[in-house]
């Protein structure tokens, strides 16, 4: 990283030749050359045409606060990779993370300030004047009230916020639709503090999660499915693997479709269950029981098994076994959260589950508070609402909301309450719902464009540096502030000002090292804690819904979250982990329920609780409880940019606004569901459901995998009979021996992946990374629901079931162009546009297919997608990159025209890259120097490239791995790509 | 009275097309059987170059005429052949010329050329047979010149046109007319 | 005129006056005809112009149904161009005289079927801009075209078809327009006088002509059956359930004459009425069609039950799944059409009564199309649709306008050809029609043909 | 991957070599009609830069022996020399007046491009330069010249290779490099 002034002055710089970057990178952008060629005024040293640059930042799509590597090409950031140095993300990032450079690039930003004119219209207004007038504003609203909305910020900004909100006689809040009141309550109940640690998965022998959606939106995903994969999956991180992982909860999520188990309890209830199992460990001294623990016993033997199976709805032995399972694993993690924790008697979950941990004596190894999450100082929902009500009451003169979309998530009431207020003020880079409501916009640069840092959790500082030139006209918030607050300088200043202080003269190469590894990591000490006073936890459920109402469940969506992920197309494309629906909302229904109810897959359903009504269309699934209703959070917006608005329900609708006993907010609701006779054609990219036994997914039980020694080949059903198959072989190898190319034996690497079943989560972070380094057009909800989606990695995910054809869990492949060695796609290309690659991979020469699809039909695992339209068209009726969000195009991959096939080779760009360098370098290829994009991002680590003529690369020792097999082997398509059998805990799994 | 259509050409189509016109005598048959009576009445008399129109081919007049068989099954032959051979050619080098793998098969593979192989046989016999009746056809014409003919041959008719200059008109006139002519024309 | 009154009224002259009528001034209904095809064909074109400027998007393909109506319509019009060269080719092989009636006609189907047909490959592709990549020119890149792609074989396949039975149609054509070139005034004789070539029916001529159609009938025999093969090898080639099947080249040829046939008698039965051919396009020679029928039809039927027999047999999991899912899937009308129409309708002409029965014959021949072109979609459609190795890839496909549109300019292509050609050349063989009557002789024997 | 040397260094290696190339004399050029190729915004003279004054192509087009693009100069380099020089006859003073103008206006020149490749190719300029300098023997001006010609001599630039297809894969196949289509199509 060079000297950063230096950068600051090449981006200003490049602003006003910002088109000549676009035109020197442009040959890989639409099938034309540029006529005119526009050089830098400026060379910036760091810079180089055709070569990317990678800056260390920090990823704000919610506060995990992973770490980032942008790639810059010719000044334009061109794609999101986690950072390796960061202890949160290690280098891995999720499919929201991969999309916020959508954020960066979008089409519906707030271009430049606003301010509404007295016809209530916005209008275009200077930076000078809004300033101006909104210094007025602030004077006048001294003393009335000014409040500052924030989203969860601990960092310098928030900091600098509240210094200047002190200063004017206001407070600053923080909001996030989804909070951890709970938790935090729980924690206070528990151990009286209300911070929130951080949960050690990769060191768990058990994993038991109540309601908390670890791998999907709870506090860090992206950590601690890292951490989890190396405890879960088979062989993984340690020797003695494969912890068993048991989800609790009323539907199954991402997460909860990754579990060993699921017990799908009565909501509300998953409290009791706890204790019980507290209960159990307890009385049979199933460990080492912490002395203090003594005080439980009130409280415990008001909850044994016997007493509450009922009310859990779940048999006494299966408690029982549950609490010997997790008790004797020795390091079981037991961890509360997502729905559990939102039920009005959360915080006594939370806290019962914090008991289970402390008894089995997992706190402090595995739940280490010291630690502590930033989210966990965010403000309350109680708060909130507090705020709505001041509004309501016209005690607030003056608000500002800077990060934060309230009046999406707590519909109507907020926007009631935003109408009572003097003068709104909205530092939003979109035009959301708040800001549509608001009097002046601020717009805020992207995080991608600005200076800033986080402390996402104790110890550790993210920091975030501007990558690009500003997009748009918009001005960095902390600069305003300052500005508002009438102190001169920069926030940059700011921000250097802070780090500065005692460090006088090391400063310099500080900043430079801090911004070259994209923060400061440190480990904080942990803290011990001691049981407090637990003898009169209430963990009683709340009371059933009666009978003509529904217990309606609203979950966050994986991928759209609180919402904020909608107007992304790479996130609305991105199928749901579980439902594999895009583009709309949804409503869960138990088989049971529908058939009742007369229900088909795609009738509208009515729900209306005492809040407010919407409609959603039904997808029937038994990953439901049959007395559940589950809507998820996430569409339905009402303003938001063309990606969001007036698409589907929005189920913040249903949810009521007065803050539970611990002052977090409910997200059950009793609701009643008509069936309103409407139907809608679901847009999903799931075919069948189940696997149907056609070897495209394996799975084995843990004894049996364990038993498996290096050269066993459980797989070895061929479909041939065994002469016919030698036959088959000896003719393809013979076929071999004469091929003049695509020499298969060593003389040229033959690229290959491996792919671990028992890894993959099927958080599908990958598919949106290949849409980012490949190019891939997103086609909208019209053509994805005429199966037009040009996804090149897509997860199929196939229901594992009971004995009883209950779901437990489901596996998860990832379907992606197998690069077969006899690959049925290539002889039957008329123009050789599908052909073989020397170094083994299936080529598709874009430019010469003339779009038979014939290589589709013939391509048994279906891998191949067609471009219909021109999608790169410019105001195209099916434009997928309007401007500027073109500017995020890889310029090392074509754009494909209409007419013609694509599919994924391995990110050849990115091979063919690393052979250029290392031809440069006078070496060889080494294993681990390409990775492909899919493998960068996978939070599991479940994608290995490599070379399979090398024999010491990783992907060769997997490959030979006994759990491996090919998807189809009987076809004799001899793949690249070997799957690694996923491993579950019981030992006769059936999916069928 | 001829019916041809006469249109401007050059020179050697016109030749071929129109040669000049030739002395002799046409008979017009009703029957069948009188037309092949004086076929063999005329190669009885000497008369060897003489033309037979039928509106329909009729082995008896082949035999009666003792014609050898057409020439046309050899360009047949050799066009099948040569076809077989480009097909080959065509294939094998272009797949040679710039060699691609594809589905783990050999560069050349001689089973699927086959069907190019089989397929330009075809064509080619069965353009170059289409060359030879021309060819044959149009050669035939050209030595026989351009000799008197009837519009009824096409329809119902017989006839012979024997080639004679005004010296022996005479007497082929009388042996087309006992042998059944309906009709005796000299030109 | 004969001085001698003809010994039947089925002459020489008759036949020659009769047929040469068929080529007299058109009646308003063959307008109405004409137009009604015309307007078929600028559907097509304007739907085609769609298709070039937005992308094949427009039609109903989805993953992974990438081939549809327009392959089917592909292989529908070229089964349909089978039966013309083979009662044209084989029976002149054979020598059964009742070809010489029809054949005609089933030659010019031929011929306007395979031009139909071969606009679909060009339609269908992606970048319809680039169908020349498919010929091998020698071009500055030096790239050559894949000769182990089936459609290679399908190009040259159908080119060579094309080319040969075009020339087999005029071949057989010049001597009857001479003969109408002799009856024919003003710029219509000028017309024939240049294509009939010079034809007099000198002794030279039909030395050559005979020797020559002979050889042709000779060579375009195998290509019939070569060419619906490599049509099948499309499908057969793959390894998809439902079209990687040996079966595929006889059964394919046996559908498409099967189809073929049947699209004969449709047009025959309007023709025949329309000129007034009964007497030359008699009963005998529908009930000979009827027969090919029934033998066709009953391999194809006997096909479709092998197909399944050898999924059940082979217990190969996704033959099974692909013929369960064909006959009980989503598109279990479409297979059943099939069956039904190709399977069971054609027993009826077991009966000699249905045979000789002119409208029974057009309605079952109308129907055993409906029944072969659904059995290309089925084939085609449905075998990727059940796509049987990747379950969660299933879909269903359904047709849009655009498919729709480019058939209907298909058959209005195809009819516009076929109308001007009967009503400006001889739509059945003047001279062969002849070659089966006996020949006037002065000895009044009815010796009849030899 | 995240610090990168400084490249005008590298770009300066191939200095030495030209110097052995004989003094070469632009040509003083009065109409500018028929030159061949487009008439650039500013009539900059490759035979008197490169020619001349013998400054080797990696001075201003330094990324094309460590890049895929060749880059084009920025303004700054033109102005790094001439601030100073400002031209021998009036013609030339004229043009580098234009140079000027465009550096204090902040306003680049907009070249025509010359060398344009449609989108779906890549040509990676590093290895090619790599590639021909060891193969030829060569310092990296002499391999520039196989595809830009001899730009040395040239007063306007001008295409002399015809950038299709099939000159590539000759050249590909002369020197025995892969011709495999992913080399360049992906």
């Amino acid at each position: 990283m060079t000297e950063p002034i230096n950068r600051r002055r090449f981006l200003k710089v490049l602003g006003v030749s910002g088109a000549g970057a676009a035109a020197v990178s442009a040959c890989g952008i639409g099938p034309e050359p540029t006529e005119r060629l526009i050089p830098y005024l400026i060379q910036p040293e760091d810079q180089i045409p055709g070569l990317a640059t990678y800056y260390a930042t920090t990823c704000r799509e919610c506060a995990a606060g992973c770490g980032l590597h942008v790639r810059v090409r010719e000044g334009r950031a061109v794609k999101l990779e986690g950072n390796p140095d960061s202890p949160i993300n290690r280098g891995r990032l999720c499919a929201r993370g991969q999309a916020g450079i959508q954020g960066l690039y979008n089409p519906d930003r707030v271009a430049r300030p606003m301010v509404r004119n007295a016809g209530g219209a916005f209008e275009a207004i200077d930076w000078d004047g809004a300033l101006q007038r909104l210094s007025a504003k602030v004077a006048e609203a001294r003393g009335k009230g000014i409040v500052f909305l924030t989203g969860a910020e601990v960092s310098t900004f928030g900091d600098l916020v509240d210094e200047w909100m002190r200063q004017v006689g206001g407070r600053r809040l923080s909001y996030e639709a989804f909070g951890f009141d709970a938790l935090r309550a729980g924690n206070r109940l528990a151990f009286g503090t209300s911070s929130l640690p951080t949960y050690d998965f990769a060191n768990a022998k058990y994993v038991l999660s109540f309601g908390a959606d670890f791998l999907d939106t709870w506090l860090s995903p992206v950590e601690f499915q890292n951490g989890f994969s190396r405890a879960h999956a088979f062989d993984g991180g340690r020797p003695a693997s494969m912890a068993k992982f048991v989800y609790v909860g009323p539907r199954m999520s991402l997460t909860g479709m990754n579990a060993d188990e699921w017990v799908g309890v009565r909501p509300g209830t998953e409290g009791a269950l706890a204790l019980a199992m507290a209960q159990v460990i307890v009385s049979r001294r199933l460990a080492a029981v912490p002395a203090d623990a003594g005080r439980l016993s009130a409280l415990l033997s008001a909850h044994t098994p016997r007493t509450v199976a009922e009310a859990i709805g779940i048999e006494q032995n299966v408690i029982v076994r549950l609490a010997t399972e997790f008790a004797n694993a020795r390091g079981g993690l037991a961890v509360a959260g997502g729905m559990a924790a939102q039920y009005a008697n959360g915080a006594e979950i939370a806290a019962a589950v914090n008991i289970l941990n402390y008894v089995a004596g997992s706190v402090g190894s595995l739940v280490k508070f010291g630690a502590d999450l930033a989210v966990g100082s965010a403000g309350t929902f109680a708060d909130v609402a507090a705020l709505t009500a001041d509004m309501e009451a016209g005690k607030v003169g003056l608000l500002f909301v800077h990060g934060a979309n309230p009046a999406y998530s707590l519909p109507g009431k907020f926007q009631q309450a935003l109408s009572k207020v003097a003068y709104k003020v909205s530092f939003s880079s979109y035009m959301d719902e708040t800001a549509a409501g608001c009097d002046m916009i601020l717009p805020d640069h992207h995080p991608l464009e600005q200076w800033a840092d986080s402390r996402p959790r104790a110890g550790v500082t993210a920091f975030q540096q501007p990558v690009v030139q500003p997009v748009f006209d918009t001005r960095q918030t902390g600069d305003v502030v300052l500005r508002l607050a009438g102190r001169t300088g920069t926030f940059q200043d700011y921000l250097q000002a802070k780090y500065r202080t005692g460090r006088g003269a090391g400063f310099d190469q500080f900043w430079l090292d801090t911004l070259a590894t994209g923060g400061v990591y440190g480990d904080a000490p942990t803290r011990a804690v001691r049981l407090g006073d637990v003898s009169n936890l209430a963990v009683a459920a709340p009371a059933a819904a009666n009978s003509e109402q529904q217990d309606v469940v609203v979950f966050p969506h994986p991928v759209l979250h609180d919402g904020r992920g909608a107007n992304k197309p790479w996130l609305q494309e991105l199928p749901d982990p579980v439902s594999k629906i895009a583009w709309h909302s949804w409503v869960e229904v138990h088989p049971d329920t529908a058939k009742a109810w007369g229900l088909a897959t795609g009738d509208f359903l009515l729900l209306k609780s005492d809040f407010g009504g919407q409609k959603f269309p039904v997808w029937i699934t038994a990953s439901v409880r049959p007395d559940v209703l589950a809507v998820p959070t996430g569409q339905g917006h009402t303003a938001y940019g063309r990606y969001a608005q007036d698409r589907s329900a929005n189920a913040f609708e249903l949810l009521g606004v007065q803050p539970n006993s611990y002052g977090g907010r409910n997200f059950l609701v009793s609701a009643s569901a008509t069936k309103t006779g409407e139907h809608r054609k679901i847009v999903t990219t799931e075919g069948s459901p189940r696997e149907r036994g056609r070897g495209t997914v394996e799975v084995l039980g843990v004894a049996r995998a364990k038993a498996l020694h290096a050269g066993d080949h459980p797989f070895h059903h061929e479909e041939t009979p065994e002469y016919a198959a030698e036959a088959v072989a000896w003719w393809a190898e013979q076929q071999h021996e004469k091929a003049e190319l695509g020499d298969y034996r060593g003389e040229q690497p033959r690229w290959g992946l491996a792919i671990d079943l028992s890894k993959c989560t099927g958080c599908s972070a990958c598919v949106t990374a290949c849409y980012a380094e490949n190019n891939i057009a997103t086609v909208g909800e019209d053509l994805m629901q005429r199966g037009r989606e040009m996804s090149w990695l897509r997860l199929e995910r196939y229901w594992l079931t009971d004995e009883h054809g209950a779901p437990q869990g489901a596996v998860n492949s990832p379907m992606l162009c197998q690069q077969c060695g006899n690959a049925p796609c290539e002889p039957v290309c008329p123009v050789y546009a599908a052909y073989h690659t020397p170094d083994g991979l299936n080529g598709q020469v874009y430019n010469r297919c003339v779009g038979t699809r014939y290589c589709s039909n013939n391509c048994p695992y279906k891998v191949r997608y067609f471009n219909w339209y021109n999608y790169a068209e410019r105001e195209g009726a099916y434009e997928a990159w309007p401007e500027p969000l073109s500017m995020l195009l890889n310029p090392d991959v074509t754009v494909r025209e209409k007419g013609v096939m694509e599919k994924c080779t391995f990110c050849v760009q990115r091979i063919r890259g690393a052979q250029n360098q290392a031809r440069l370098e006078d070496r060889n290829v080494r294993d681990g120097d390409i990775v492909t994009a899919c493998q960068q991002s996978c939070p599991s680590d479940a994608i290995v490239f490599g070379d399979l003529n090398d024999r010491r690369s990783r992907v060769y020792q997997l490959a030979g791995n006994p759990r491996g097999y090919h998807v189809l082997a009987g076809l004799n398509t001899k793949p690249a790509i070997t799957y690694l059998a996923r491993v579950v805990a019981q030992d006769t799994p059936s999916h069928g | 009275m001829t019916t041809h259509l006469r249109l401007p050409l050059p020179k050697p189509l016109q030749d071929i097309i129109h040669p000049p016109p030739t002395p002799g005598v046409l008979g017009v048959f009703a029957y069948l059987d009188s037309t092949l009576d004086a076929i063999k009445k005329l190669r009885a008399a000497g008369h060897t170059d003489f033309t037979v129109y039928s509106p329909i081919p009729r082995h008896e007049i082949e035999e009666a005429l003792g014609q050898s068989v057409s020439p046309v099954r050899a360009f047949t032959l050799i066009g099948g052949i040569a076809g077989c051979a480009v097909g080959a050619w065509l294939t094998l080098w272009m797949s040679y010329d710039w060699p691609v793998v594809v589905g783990g098969k050999p560069v050349g593979s001689i089973p699927p050329y086959v069907i190019i192989m089989f397929e330009m046989t075809i064509l080619f016999g069965a353009l170059s047979t289409i060359l030879g009746i021309v060819f044959n056809a149009a050669f035939a014409a050209r030595r026989s010149g351009t000799i008197q003919y009837d519009e009824r041959f096409t329809n119902d008719r017989f006839g012979i046109f024997v080639p004679a200059d005004s010296g022996h008109a005479a007497a082929i006139e009388s042996l087309l007319k006992q042998s059944g002519a309906e009709e005796v024309r000299r030109g | 005129m004969a001085e001698h009154a003809p010994p039947s009224r089925v002459t020489y002259d008759y036949v020659t006056r009769t047929i040469a009528r068929t080529l007299g001034s058109p009646t308003r209904g063959y307008f109405l005809l004409l137009g009604a095809a015309v307007a078929l064909l600028l559907v097509g074109i304007v739907t085609l112009l769609y298709l070039l400027r937005y992308g094949l998007g427009l039609a109903g393909y989805s993953h992974p149904v990438y081939w549809a109506v327009f392959i089917t319509c592909f292989v529908f019009w070229v089964g349909i161009a089978h039966s013309g060269t083979l009662i044209s080719a084989i029976l002149f092989l054979f020598r059964s005289g009742w070809r010489t009636a029809v054949y005609r006609t089933a030659e010019a189907m031929t011929v306007f079927a395979v031009m139909t047909a071969g606009l679909f490959p060009l339609i269908h592709i992606g970048r319809q801009w680039y169908f020349y990549w498919l010929i091998p020119y020698p071009n500055e890149r030096g790239l050559w075209p894949n000769f182990k792609s089936p459609l290679i074989w399908d190009e040259f396949a159908i080119g060579t078809y094309f080319t040969v039975s075009t020339v087999f149609l005029i071949m057989g054509l010049i001597p009857d327009i001479a003969a109408v070139r002799d009856l024919a005034t003003g710029w219509r004789k000028k017309l024939y006088a240049l294509t009939s070539l010079g034809w007099t029916g000198a002794n030279e001529q039909w030395r050559h002509y005979t020797r020559g159609y002979l050889y042709l009938a000779a060579l375009a025999t195998p290509l019939v059956l070569s060419v619906h093969s490599v049509v099948s090898w499309d499908f057969a080639m793959s390894i998809v359930p439902g079209w990687h099947a040996t079966l595929f080249a006889p059964y394919f040829v046996a559908g498409a004459i099967y189809s073929g046939v049947a699209m004969v008698i449709t047009l025959l039965v309007p023709i025949r009425k329309l000129f007034h051919l009964e007497e030359i396009i008699t009963l005998h020679h529908f009930e000979n069609l009827a027969k090919l029928c029934l033998l066709t039809g009953s391999i194809v039927s006997f096909s479709y039950m092998t197909e399944n027999f050898v999924a059940w047999f082979s217990g190969n999991p996704h033959e099974r799944a692909a013929f369960w899912y064909r006959a009980f899937g989503e598109y279990w009308w479409a297979s059943w059409t099939m069956n039904i129409c190709n399977g069971l309708l054609p027993w009826l002409l077991w009966s000699k009564t249905v045979r000789t029965n002119i409208t029974a014959l057009f309605v079952i021949s109308i129907f055993v199309n409906i029944g072969m072109w659904f059995e290309r979609y089925v084939i085609i459609v449905v075998s990727l649709a059940g796509e049987p190795y990747q379950p969660w890839a299933n879909a269903v496909y359904n047709p849009t306008w655009a498919d729709w549109g480019i058939m209907a300019g298909s058959f209005g292509w195809f009819f516009m050809w076929f109308l001007l050609f009967v009503k400006n050349f001889p739509a059945v063989s003047i001279s062969e029609v002849k070659e089966v009557l006996p020949p006037p002789k002065r000895q009044a024997t009815r010796a009849g043909a030899h | 991957m995240l610090a990168l040397p400084p490249v005008s260094l590298r770009g300066q290696q191939a200095q030495p070599a030209s110097s052995a190339v004989s003094r070469y004399q632009a040509p003083v050029v009065s109409d500018t009609g028929d030159l061949k190729g487009p008439r650039q915004p500013i009539f900059f003279r490759h035979d008197i830069h490169a020619g001349q004054d013998q400054i080797p192509c990696m001075y201003c087009h330094y990324s094309a022996s460590i890049a895929s693009e060749p880059g084009i100069p920025s303004l700054q380099t033109c102005i790094g020399c001439h601030q100073l020089v400002g031209g021998s006859t009036p013609s030339h003073q004229a043009e580098i007046r234009k140079v000027r103008d465009a550096w204090r206006e902040r306003k680049p020149p907009e070249w025509i491009r010359i060398h344009a490749l449609p989108g779906f190719v890549r040509f990676p300029h590093m290895r090619h330069i790599k590639g021909l300098g060891t193969s030829l023997g060569v310092e990296a001006n002499a391999t520039c010249a196989t595809c830009h010609g001899d730009v040395k001599t040239m007063p306007q630039v001008s295409l002399v290779a015809t950038l299709k297809m099939g000159w590539c894969v000759r050249c590909h196949v002369q020197n025995k490099v892969s011709r495999d289509c992913s080399v360049c199509h992906y």
